[in-house]
């Protein structure tokens, strides 16, 4: 197969690559596939293209915080879970709480989540949280203890299905606006 | 830390009993009482059951509810956090603030409630965040994403080679090769060896040159030009070129020195 | 999406499957994919033709011992294999040595290398920096066996994101132990 080929072959090259990868693939990456130099922006028309070439099909090309992938359009989802019928176990509320804290709230330490929460984090959840690559400590609040501050990883967002943190649905600050201040 | 029943007073009255209103039978209570996460759920269940404005909340009737909840879960010996009981007392601290008599105007951020009703409306907020995060379709939980099988054959990447490497190695050499006699080079001297290079890899399209054909009047500086006779000249000196001329004031040649 | 549906959703809804699933499926995994009963024999010819449908594209699908499963033509290895190089570990001392004296010192032959080193270059050493395109020979020296004279290349400079030699770390270079540093 020629690589100074034309549109169609660097298109597939392109959709095989997306298609088997198990995790997003960034521009970085799929610019490796090619050992001839591409252009940032012609990646980007071929993925365009792709994208328009897919759009009446099963999948669809969609862009993550750490890159591209295909992914199942959401018509099939109801199909698709009949297939693994024991879903992933749900993570517990105080796992969710916390998850949700360090999303809007991040960089925060354990001692703000504990204070937000009003009771102490079990290390066990931070571990649940850290285990999934959905958290990491991103460094140090220069207080007494130094304790570690927590973030969350692009990961999570893919994992979530969004390309950053602004695409987090917005909090509801209900009744802040009435509050007396 | 902990609270004995005799401890607890409801309007000044100890609480023998637990409220009827509260039945549940134990089991379910266990589960029910164990599913709030930490006071600040509860006093949110609280409001929320009993529609208390949350920005004017009875301390009294809020706290009164709070307690009979607490004393339930001591009851029934769940292990109960010390959180829990921190924030009774925080609850009765306010409380007997709001029964001290009042000063003329109370501002708003004197009212001894502020911090709690900060504390809970920021607790709800992330509560609902929290499930709105949960609801979400999420990378193995509703949302497929492509893995098909592709054959892996590994392709070796060829290291990665930094300057800092080049110049250790270089360093390694010259250590080593201390004891050897040579001429001290410095970054010039670089720039002769690799005109050097590429006078050689001229001459060998080439064959033969004219001299001046060697040299870029129009567009090299004078240091290259200087840098590129140097390196014609070290060339010679080291029998790697050979010149020739003619006649006097002829065109020079320069060609690679071969014995062919 | 009606599932009482014509033969392109039944295969969108198999296609969907085996492109997002990590184990081949079985027949009795993508039977469970539709809520109603579904003979294996037409399970088979609606795979048959997807595998048809997929005949001209970039994915085959294909029987394996545990079931069906979606992969990549072997026309795509080699683009695919750049994807996730494995790092050789690194040039060993020797190679690195001699890579520095060539480019310090060039143009030099194999003699001068091993004068400089102390020891014999093994050719091992030699080819494989040639074969990475980083030196090459650019001449013979006109001394008797005529050795060849190597140097480095432009896509030495390139890789090593130099314009020319003159920008690699200055050095002094073999400095005589009376001479003064």
């Amino acid at each position: 197969m020629s690589e100074s080929s034309n549109i169609t072959e660097l298109k597939n090259v392109l959709e095989v690559a997306l298609l088997t990868s198990h995790e997003p693939l960034s521009l970085d990456d799929m610019l490796r596939l090619f050992s001839e130099k591409m252009e940032r922006a012609t990646l980007r028309m071929l993925l365009d293209e792709l994208k328009q070439d897919w759009a009446q099909r099963t999948m669809e090309l969609v862009q993550v915080a750490s890159g591209y992938r295909f992914q199942a359009k959401a018509e099939y989802a109801d199909f698709l879970a009949r297939l693994n019928p024991e879903r992933q176990a749900k993570y517990s509320r105080a796992v969710m709480e916390t998850l949700a804290i360090i999303a809007y709230r991040q960089p925060v330490t354990r001692g703000d989540i504990e204070e937000i929460r009003g009771v102490a984090v079990n290390p066990n959840v931070m571990r649940q949280l850290q285990e999934r690559d959905w958290i990491d400590v991103v460094g140090q609040r220069e207080v007494p203890g130094r304790p570690s501050l927590y973030a969350t990883t692009k990961h999570f967002l893919d994992d979530l299905n969004l390309k950053s943190l602004s695409e987090l649905p917005p909090m509801e600050d209900f009744t802040q606006q009435d509050m007396p201040i | 830390m902990l609270l004995t029943t005799n401890d607890i007073k409801i309007k000044g009255e100890k609480l023998n009993e637990l409220p009827q209103d509260l039945y549940i039978p134990p089991d379910a209570l266990e589960v029910y009482l164990e599913s709030f996460e930490g006071p600040l759920d509860l006093l949110l269940y609280l409001i929320r059951k009993h529609n208390l404005d949350i920005l004017d909340i009875p301390m009294a009737n809020l706290t009164r509810q709070y307690m009979q909840y607490v004393e339930k879960m001591r009851a029934i010996k769940l292990e109960l956090a010390g959180d829990y009981l921190l924030m009774s007392a925080m609850l009765i601290e306010i409380k007997s603030r709001m029964l001290l008599p009042k000063q003329t105007e109370l501002a708003a951020e004197d009212d001894p409630r502020a911090e709690l009703v900060r504390r809970l409306m920021e607790y709800e907020a992330i509560k609902l965040a929290a499930q709105r995060l949960d609801e979400m379709d999420k990378v193995g939980d509703g949302l497929y994403v492509a893995s098909a099988y592709y054959q892996h054959i590994s392709q070796v990447k060829p290291p990665e080679v930094s300057l800092d490497d080049l110049a250790e190695a270089w360093r390694n050499v010259l250590k080593r090769a201390s004891h050897f006699q040579h001429h001290k080079v410095g970054r010039a001297e670089l720039s002769v060896r690799e005109h050097m290079s590429i006078i050689l890899r001229r001459l060998k399209d080439d064959r033969m040159l004219e001299f001046m054909q060697l040299f870029d009047v129009k567009s090299d500086g004078i240091p290259k030009l200087v840098v590129c006779f140097l390196a014609i000249l070290e060339l010679c000196r080291e029998g790697l070129l050979r010149m020739t001329q003619q006649t006097a004031f002829s065109p020079i040649y320069v060609q690679i020195n071969s014995h062919e």
